[in-house]
């Protein structure tokens, strides 16, 4: 079955749903339903996309081309590879999670709240889908309003200062980008990522754009030292805007590295390559300290993030020098496939993590360590839950946390075993903050009278984390169509790493 | 002997129509009684649409330009582009400001014949081919705005608004004098075009530096009139002091007008020292961004923040006459038409939030805005991501119009410092959107709107104009393009 | 022989002086008027001196609308001049500044 | 031939068990779950041995292969399969069999606890993390069994997760694995690198090739490193962490905090000796390294000397047992670094066998002492539990050593094995693992005089009050007066001590018709390779003057380890049993040494400063320091901070003269006056 | 020196004068005289550049409508002459200072002394009329749009000028002939019927919403 302009409908449908929730949502009850209609209806239309993929067949797929600025030269084109339709199927799938999950716990605005969500889902779909630079820029941006006001509504006391920091921190990076992408246009007189390609770009000018995109990836990713906006907006953030920033909008980055940076500035992404590969050191040693030492759980969890994304960085950027330096292009298949899989496991773990602090925050209202305590007594269901996602977050085997970051290690490891020790050290330092986290919170006696009047799980928080642990396990058991289904795209992403080589 | 060619009458028709038109409502007006005002309103608007669709219709062939009068007045794509929109802008300005004048006491007549007579003003600026024509025309529309900002008499405010504008108009119209007539002196001629054919920049010209001087006094009244820093000082508080529909006609329609005036002379008379021009133009577009934005963050008054705003905005034009190529000034002229656009939106709302004896100008009359009127709150917010240029709005692709026209011109250390200050920028413009979506409102009730269901409707679809427009700007920068590729010459 | 310098200069000098003019008067708007009428006077005079020496009559066809126009504009300044008094009951400059910052 | 069915059953048994214990436990109640995991463990234990019958009599091969991929990057391939050879076999039989006593054990052990069928899940969980870890066919699938038990024992450990202690416990327990777990990791990474592949006859196959034996590297420029080496000590790395040898050993004492069961099945029988079963497989990459086998020697020599001593100052009857186990897996380790992985692996299973009798015969104890641990609180058990006494009794002596018990011929082999190695390290190591036989000697006599001899310094209260022990079962000791007990002390129900008899009788009699074949006569075959260089294989050596276990018995008595093992009897009835007073003495007059062991050289100490709360505090300064002070402080608030202040200072700018305004005017004028009389008159 | 130049220099010399005590003098009403005076010299030196009729103009436009409304207004607003001459010698400097380097500029950017052309022969003699119709040729053909302009420009001077000071005070008894004439006796007596009670309020017509 072939759907046709299914990437235009992945786009476009939640985007009118989201209108449709703002028009016809004044009962709060009929936004709900609305959303999450047109949220698994969004999903079930993603699974075409995996299904109707041909690996066989290099390059994009399901493409839609059609001319929006003439005098640019830019057009409305739609593609994907195995890499998006990955991560759109995470898109569309959180998403839906994260409708269920704010059933109850969003009061007010209800509409307002679904239609964000489900816009923002419109836009991250578009942003993976979009194969024109103009277009992805604008998908790129145009995500940040509903964040914005997702976090400045609904968010926590000081969500004014969380919610202006991530926006203008992320603007900063993307704005340097745009300069960019103009520039690539006045090379190319388009704006279509292949021809940005084969553009042609002597050194300099790679140097020049490779920050130009360092900047607004490491932002979005984020990495180290441009992280601290996303502890911020996490902990601000309501349950469904951390879940989706956490498990899909940090994607975005990584995804621009893959997108940007590799293909287009080859040459300078090698040659600074170590820039990149110490800042994802830094991310997952430093933050890892830090996180360590968080007194609320979203912080904690958030910091993890950084780390945890460290490692996509890492993979990407050692297998420029795989490919290139070492003449190892399995290896750098390797550390390309692992820092995907990393993504999308982290799509999971986070989105899970962040669901389950909202299942305690709706009943406690609090995100403070200090507050809970032996949860397990008296919500055994959801502490199993818990558990098992910690144990993802600390890269468990069998568990989706783990096929990326072993990936990531192994193919490092070909670079330098050095990289790949530091790297290793998450197993410890994730396992620290992650277990010590899970002690003071889950473990123990009952903390306070509280705590222990606290219920366990009812239906729909059931179905969300239980949809969040089959991803996380299916992926860790069994990681193969993951990896099937990207390989053609990352094999020619590092053949054009090899090919490209000035 | 010069004869004089009834065909020119035709060219100048929808000039002519709308003068006739306003003498009429004149006339009319006179007779009408207080309660009858609507009449002028009504007439008013008839006559800025016919005078549309004359403008549409007799809109020369792409890349022709129809000269009338000697040459005194010229009707060519840029011309009927700005006119286009000049009158749409004038018309918002007629539609948003009905109840709010009503509730002031300042629905007469007189405000609706001076915006008639400055948009007269502002096509025969666009339009101009003689600097006695861009002398006149600009006189005409400053004449009539010093009184329109002025026309509150019994506000202190407005009336120091008017003064200050006044002093420091009739001295930027001086200098430009000054400088029209060291060109004069330079050239021997009057005429736009002669000008730019018959001036000789070569270094051992003996008229170089009389005409390196008279570009500066061209630069100075255009940046004046445009709002760029450091001739900017006027238009906060002109913003502020005015009342809110003449603020809206002053930052909508009289910019666009500026924009013309501004490519006439530097780019029609001037062309051949671009090399000078781009160079001032890009210091006085460095310190327009940093100004505007700069001051921007310390205001709380939200229409004097438009006002920096706007300055910043026109730092932002002026960077896509850097350029100093056809491409440049298309960017540059989209990126006026989408800051009109912006603009009115803008002070459209706070006078959609104004009632009798309350301004709604401070930030803070915002709060809450969403709980109380979540579309108004949209469009706002719509408005406010769109000045800052967030895409999908419309802001966003002036913004990049604009950068391109730099980047390609070679200055990316410009294209740079506009970039940091849009960054500064954003923060404010966020702080509209914080203040109505994320504080409590002091007052819970839902919003009171103005009985005008019209200015309801075309307020919204101003606003949603700019979120389609981010969509499908392609037509609109191809007319641009097409406007100016072959314009003047 | 008077030659295009001699008015050129007399331009400047008055130009100079309205400049002059408008920096020292830092109280009374109606000097800054004047001052300013004293531009414009130089501007014509320029405009005078350069169309007799080109032997182009548009030079003065232009003095002849900038005095139109200073007409009007005097006007209407003084209209606004007189409601600015009306309302503040001064003409001083440095208490007209409720707007600022 | 070995069916992929069997296998398949045998590994997904207990994970079915598991299954149905965890997630329906409410649905099949306490039998039922007990049932359904029992089930799985016995027809797993009872394939197993059908395997391994197969493989030893029924002629089968060794079976080898990949049941799915788990990816496919490239050329570089990760697999799920299994590698069943008689290695793989007889810790099948081990694991199942050890798990399948603990499963009936538990019936009785945990019969009042609220978590009865999530103990059961787990330990059936746990069985199947085991049994991939030892059927795997290559390292992904190492690791993953690796950490799927390493994740059990933190559940486990954790159990009475109201205890602070237990839930401290169980994640250092974690942490300090995931140290072992990052060498282990990297050791795998080179694996792949240097040997090409992740499976295992492809890595072994590589180990043949001289390009990579002899292969160096240079991770520090200017030092060649063989890559055997790193990979190897990589590797061993994670044996360290996992079978909890010197530095890494701290967790297993603190792991006693868990049930006794699982002490028992994982900290004693299986799980930590994991890593020897790792370096034994992964012999044909040790062989290639003598710095590497150096290395793991002296760390288990350390280990088997060193924690040992701790154990004789313990009270708790646990630790004993747990310190002990320490030492024994000290004794592997070394017979690994001289090459005789056959009989670290030898001693792997007797240990599996008395070790897991003693820790249930303690448990078993400390049901009768109503959860009391404290030896000092014990004394004259057996007449109250004759069959706890008797088998503790058997082994202890068996793991003293004692001849014609399974542990002599183990223990003795890796001794003469010792003796025999020439290898960097073996003389420190022969002194350790004789010292060492006289203490394992001294605290195991210890552990039964105090226990089970001499007499009662419990008191038996009159039940007063109507609350059994129900509760005592996850309730610390504080709850009664320590040595108060509410009953007098019993014997333990059948299912407790019945697994006590059925690990007794191997405890005795295993050593006699297995140290023949599989020390000596190559019964592993190809699954264990010795390098065949000079002096390398000393089992071979030794095996040469093996004539039968009678004969090595009776030469047993003829050698030291004997009388080191006999003294330390000697000593410990003397001091123990005859004297009991005159431990204070001891403690007075050897009170540094004493201290120190107290202490457990203050190892736990040194990692708490060092590693935790220095952990702490540099988390707290990056954070309070970098993120908060330097990053969002001057950089990002900073920056906001001075737009803001700029923004106020310069607002006087804007001053509301209409004079000022039109000063800037004609400044900007002057400016550009100025400027383009530059640029044409000035400028070059 | 010719004797045009002795009166230049002169006319030239009242000028500046003039204009320096134009913004020096104290009084808004000598300034304003001084700039009449500033005016007529400047006229003087228009005529020796042959421009009879803007030397004409520029006195009855300026000297006779504008100086006079300036004058007017400064006599009307009876300004507190004291308070707006602080200030005035801490700027001096100021002023002077940019002054100069203004002048400076301008003439070295002007470049003066390439400036020196000796006056052609007078163009409108040369064309065979006087200035005044020199002029008037080129005003009604060539400008005659933007004469229409000035024309607009005026009106719009009035428009916006008269509402802007017009003001119906409240409460002045003035005579008004207009009303006066028109007068009808009905309008004289008024015979009021008072009704019963109170009428109903009148709709609001104005305000409704079309």
């Amino acid at each position: 079955m072939h759907l046709p302009h299914l990437l235009s409908l992945l786009i476009w449908l939640p985007v009118l749903g989201a209108i449709a929730v703002l028009v016809f949502g004044r009962q709060a009850n009929t936004a709900r339903w609305l959303a999450l209609l047109t949220a698994v209806a969004t999903f079930l239309l993603s699974i075409p996309l995996w299904t109707g993929y041909v690996p066989a067949t290099p390059g994009m797929q399901f493409v839609e081309t059609l001319a929006w600025i003439p005098a640019l030269n830019a057009n409305y084109a739609l593609g994907v590879d195995g890499i998006a339709i990955a991560l759109i199927v995470l898109t569309t799938f959180t998403s839906v999670l994260v409708i269920l999950g704010a059933w109850g716990p969003i009061e007010e605005r209800v509409s307002q709240y679904m239609a964000a969500m489900l816009a923002l889902e419109g836009l991250l779909v578009g942003v993976f889908a979009a194969t024109d630079a103009l277009l992805f820029y604008v998908f790129f941006e145009g995500m940040l309003i509903p964040m914005f006001i997702l976090i400045g509504i609904w968010g926590g006391p000081r969500r004014v200062y969380a919610t202006l920091k991530f926006f203008i921190y992320t603007f900063l990076g993307s704005i340097f980008m745009l300069v960019g992408l103009i520039y690539l246009h006045m090379k190319t007189g388009q704006f279509s990522l292949d021809a940005f390609a084969h553009a042609g770009l002597g050194a300099r000018e790679q140097a020049w754009l490779f920050f130009a995109f360092l900047i607004a990836f490491a932002i979005k990713v984020p990495m180290w030292p441009v992280h601290t906006w996303l502890p911020d907006a996490h902990v601000e953030a309501p349950t469904g805007g951390s879940v989706i920033l956490a498990a899909i909008m940090l994607k975005v980055g990584g995804y621009g590295f893959v997108r940007f940076s590799l293909p287009i500035t080859p040459d300078a992404s090698q040659e600074y390559a170590w820039v990149v590969i110490a800042m994802s050191l830094i991310a997952v040693v430093y933050i890892g300290y830090v996180a360590l030492v968080q007194e609320d759980m979203k912080k904690l969890v958030a910091y993890s993030s950084i780390a945890h994304m460290g490692f996509v960085t890492l993979g990407l950027f050692v297998a420029l020098a795989l490919a290139r330096v070492n003449a190892n292009p399995d290896g750098a298949r390797l550390a390309v496939q692992g820092a995907m899989v990393q993504m999308i496991s982290h799509g999971f773990v986070s989105g899970a993590m962040f669901s389950c602090i909202g299942v305690m925050y709706d009943r406690l209202h609090t995100r403070m360590i200090e507050d809970y305590g032996g949860i397990v007594n008296v919500m055994p269901w959801f502490a199993a839950f818990m558990v098992l996602f910690a144990m993802a977050n600390c890269g468990l085997p069998g568990t989706s946390g783990f096929v990326g970051e072993f990936m990531v290690i192994l193919a490092a490891f070909q670079d330098s075993p050095l990289i790949a020790a530091v790297a290793a050290f998450t197993l410890i330092i994730g396992a620290a903050y992650t277990l010590w986290l899970v002690k003071r919170v889950v473990f123990g006696e009952v903390g306070n009278d509280k705590v222990a009047k606290m219920k366990d799980l009812d239906l729909r928080e059931w179905i969300v984390l239980g949809a969040f642990a089959a991803g996380v396990l299916a992926v860790g058991v069994y990681p193969k169509p993951l990896t099937d289904l990207m390989e053609p795209a990352v094999q020619q992403l590092v053949q054009q790493l090899v090919l490209a080589k000035m | 002997m010069i004869q004089f060619n009834p065909a020119d009458l035709a060219t100048m028709l929808p000039e002519l129509f709308l003068l006739g038109a306003t003498c009429a409502i004149l006339l009319i007006d006179l007779f009408l009684k207080p309660a009858q005002r609507d009449v002028t309103h009504w007439l008013s608007l008839t006559a800025l649409l016919v005078a549309g669709v004359l403008v549409w219709r007799g809109a020369p062939e792409q890349g022709t330009s129809i000269a009338a009068f000697n040459g005194m007045f010229l009707r060519d794509g840029v011309a009927t582009v700005l006119k286009v929109f000049v009158l749409l802008t004038t018309g918002l300005v007629f539609l948003y400001s009905r109840d709010y004048l009503r509730q002031r006491k300042l629905f007469v007549g007189e405000f609706y014949l001076l915006l008639l007579f400055a948009t007269l003003g502002m096509m025969l600026l666009v339009s101009a081919g003689n600097l006695v024509t861009v002398y006149l025309g600009l006189e005409l529309l400053t004449l009539s705005s010093y009184a329109l900002v002025a026309l509150n008499r019994d506000s202190a405010v407005s009336s120091e608004a008017a003064i200050k504008y006044f002093v420091l108009g009739a001295l930027a119209s001086g200098l430009l004098l000054y400088g029209m007539s060291m060109i004069y002196g330079a050239t021997g001629t009057l005429d736009l075009a002669k000008i730019h054919a018959v001036a000789d920049f070569s270094a051992d010209s003996p008229h170089r530096m009389l005409l390196a001087f008279g570009l500066v006094f061209l630069v100075v009244g255009s940046a004046f009139k445009l709002g760029a820093a450091p001739f900017h000082m006027w238009l906060p508080d002109v913003y502020q002091g005015a009342p809110t529909a003449v603020t809206l006609f002053v930052g909508s329609a009289s910019k666009l007008a500026a924009f013309g005036m501004t490519w006439r002379l530097l780019d029609g008379a001037m062309g051949g020292m671009n090399a000078h021009w781009t160079q001032m133009l890009g210091v006085l577009a460095v310190l327009s961004l940093a100004v505007g934005n700069v001051f921007a963050i310390a205001q709380t008054n939200l229409k004097r923040m438009l006002a920096y705003s706007t300055i910043s905005h026109v730092g932002f034009l002026l960077l896509g006459f850097v350029n100093g190529s056809a491409s440049g000034y298309a960017a540059a002229m989209f990126y006026m038409i989408s800051y009109a656009l912006m603009a009115a939106v803008a002070f459209g709302m706070i006078m959609l939030l104004a009632r009798a004896g309350f301004e709604a100008e401070e930030i803070d009359d915002f709060k809450g805005l969403n709980q109380r009127n979540p579309w108004y709150a949209g469009v706002m917010a719509i408005a406010m991501f769109s000045l800052a240029g967030v895409p999908p709005l419309f802001g966003f692709f002036a913004k990049l119009m604009v950068l391109k026209a730099v980047i390609d011109a070679g200055q990316m250390w410009l294209a740079i410092v506009a970039i940091v200050f849009a960054i500064i920028g954003l923060y404010y413009y966020l702080r509209v959107v914080k203040v109505m979506y994320f504080d409590e409102p002091h007052d819970k009730a839902a919003l009171e709107l103005p009985r005008d269901r019209g200015f309801r409707w075309v307020l919204s679809l101003n606003g949603l104009a700019l979120l389609a427009l981010g969509v499908f700007w392609g037509p609109l920068l191809d007319w641009c393009n097409s406007a100016l590729m072959v314009g003047a010459r | 022989m008077i030659t295009l310098a001699h008015f050129l200069t007399l331009g400047a000098v008055l130009f100079c002086i309205a400049v002059a003019g408008i920096f020292i008067n830092r109280k009374n708007v109606i000097t800054l008027l004047m001052a300013i009428e004293l531009m414009l006077l130089a501007v014509n005079t320029n405009f005078v001196a350069f169309s007799r020496f080109l032997g182009d009559p548009s030079g003065q066809v232009f003095v002849f609308f900038i005095l139109t126009v200073a007409a009007a504009e005097s006007a209407i300044g003084l209209a606004i001049l007189v409601v600015l008094f009306r309302n503040r009951a001064t003409i001083n400059v440095t208490e007209i500044d409720s707007m600022k910052g | 031939m070995l069916s992929k069915t069997i296998l398949l059953v045998i590994v997904l048994a207990p994970l079915f068990g598991a299954l149905v214990a965890g997630l329906l436990c409410n649905q099949v109640g306490r039998k039922g779950a007990a049932g359904v995991t029992i089930a799985g463990v016995l027809l797993s234990c009872a394939l197993s041995f059908h395997v391994l019958y197969q493989l030893v009599w029924g002629g089968a091969a060794t079976f080898n292969e990949n049941l799915y991929t788990w990816f496919q990057v490239g050329s570089i391939g990760a697999h799920v399969g299994f590698l069943v050879d008689r290695l793989t076999a007889m810790m099948m039989v081990v694991v199942t069999f050890v798990s399948l006593m603990v499963h009936v054990y538990t019936i009785g052990y945990m019969a009042e606890d609220d978590g009865f069928q999530r103990f059961f899940s787990y330990i059936a969980l746990f069985t199947f993390s085991m049994l991939m870890l030892v059927m795997s066919n290559n390292f992904l699938q190492l690791f993953f069994g690796w950490e799927a038990v390493g994740l059990v024992s933190y559940l486990l450990i954790g159990f009475w997760f109201k205890r602070p202690s237990a839930i401290f416990a169980n994640m250092k327990a974690f942490l300090v694995n995931r140290v072992g777990d990052f060498g282990f990791l990297l050791g795998i990474a080179g694996v792949l690198f240097w040997f090409g592949s992740l499976d295992y006859s492809q890595v072994f196959a590589a180990t043949a090739s001289d390009l990579v034996a002899s292969r160096t590297v240079e991770i520090f420029a200017g030092h060649p490193w063989h890559v055997a080496t790193i990979v190897c000590i990589c590797l061993f790395i994670g044996a360290m962490g996992k079978s909890a040898q010197v530095p890494l050993h701290v967790w297993l004492p603190d792991s006693m905090e868990g049930p006794t069961p699982i002490s028992a099945l994982i900290h004693a029988a299986t799980m930590v000796t994991a890593g020897i079963f790792m370096v034994a497989r992964m012999s044909p990459i040790f062989e290639l390294s003598e710095t590497a086998l150096s290395f793991v020697l002296v760390i288990g020599a350390t280990t088997a000397l060193f924690t040992g001593l701790i154990g004789i100052v313990q009270n708790d009857i646990k630790r004993v047992v747990a310190y002990s186990t320490l030492s024994q897996l000290g004794y592997m380790t070394v017979a690994l670094g001289v090459s005789a992985y056959a009989g670290g692996v030898y001693h792997l299973m007797t240990h599996a066998f008395f070790k897991a009798l003693l820790f249930l015969g303690a448990g078993s104890v400390i049901v009768a002492m109503h959860h009391e641990q404290d030896m000092r609180y014990m004394g004259g058990l057996r007449k109250y539990m004759p069959v706890t006494w008797i088998t503790m009794w058997l082994g202890s002596l068996a793991l003293a050593g004692t001849p014609g018990f399974a542990g002599f011929f183990s223990k003795d082999a890796i001794i003469e094995a010792v003796g025999e190695s020439h290898r960097w390290g073996s003389g420190y190591a022969y002194f350790c693992v004789m010292a060492g036989v006289f203490v394992t000697a001294l605290y195991s006599f210890r552990l039964l005089y105090k226990t089970f001899h001499g007499k009662e310094r419990f008191v038996v209260e009159a039940p007063h009050h109507g609350h059994g022990h129900h509760d005592a079962h996850h309730d610390d000791h504080g709850h009664h007066e320590p040595g108060h007990l509410a009953h007098a002390p019993h014997e333990s129900p059948w299912v407790i001590t019945l697994p006590l008899v059925l690990l007794a009788i191997p405890s005795v009699i295993v050593g006699w018709f297995t140290i023949g074949p599989m020390l000596f006569g190559g019964w592993f075959g190809d699954a264990i390779r010795v390098s065949g260089e000079e002096g390398r294989d000393v089992l071979g050596e030794i095996g040469r003057e093996f004539h039968g276990p009678l004969a090595m018995m009776l030469h047993g008595f003829t050698q030291a380890p004997f009388w080191l093992a006999f003294a330390g009897f000697a000593v410990a009835t003397w001091i123990w049993l005859l004297n009991p007073g005159v431990t204070e003495r001891f403690k007075n007059a050897l009170r540094p040494l004493y201290t120190m062991l107290n202490n457990k050289y203050w190892v736990d100490e040194l990692y708490q400063a060092v590693f935790a709360r220095g952990g702490i505090a540099l988390g707290r300064g990056l954070w309070k320091g970098g993120d908060a002070g330097l990053i969002d402080g001057v950089a990002v608030n900073g920056s906001a901070a001075l737009v803001d202040r700029v923004a106020a200072t310069v607002r006087w700018l804007q001053s509301g003269y209409l004079y000022h305004y039109a000063f800037a005017m004609i400044l900007g004028l002057i400016a550009l006056l100025g400027g383009v009389w530059w640029v044409t008159h000035l400028a070059p | 020196m010719s004797f045009q130049l002795i009166c230049f220099y002169a006319f030239a010399a009242v000028t500046v004068g003039a204009a320096l005590a134009v913004i020096s003098v104290r009084s808004p009403v000598h300034a304003a005289l001084c700039l009449v005076l500033t005016f007529f010299s400047t006229a003087c030196t228009w005529l020796l550049a042959d421009a009879e009729f803007l030397a004409i103009a520029l006195v009855l436009v300026y000297v006779g409508a504008v100086m006079v409304l300036f004058l007017f207004v400064v006599m009307m607003l009876d300004l507190d002459l004291d308070p707006l001459r602080e200030g005035f010698v801490r700027a001096l400097p100021v002023g002077l200072v940019v002054a100069v380097v203004m002048l400076v500029e301008m003439l070295g950017l002007i470049g003066v002394r390439t400036m020196q052309l000796p006056a052609p022969p007078e163009p409108a003699a040369a064309a065979g009329m006087s200035n005044t119709s020199w002029l008037a040729n080129a005003l009604f053909s060539q400008f005659l749009l933007p004469f229409e302009v000035a024309a607009l420009i005026l009106t719009v001077a009035i428009v916006a000028a008269i509402p802007l000071t017009l003001r119906h005070r409240v409460g002045v008894r003035t005579q008004d002939p207009g009303r006066q004439v028109r007068v009808k006796a009905r309008d004289r007596v008024r015979i009021v019927k008072m009704a019963a009670e109170k009428p109903a309020m009148p709709a609001d017509a104005g305000e409704t919403t079309p």
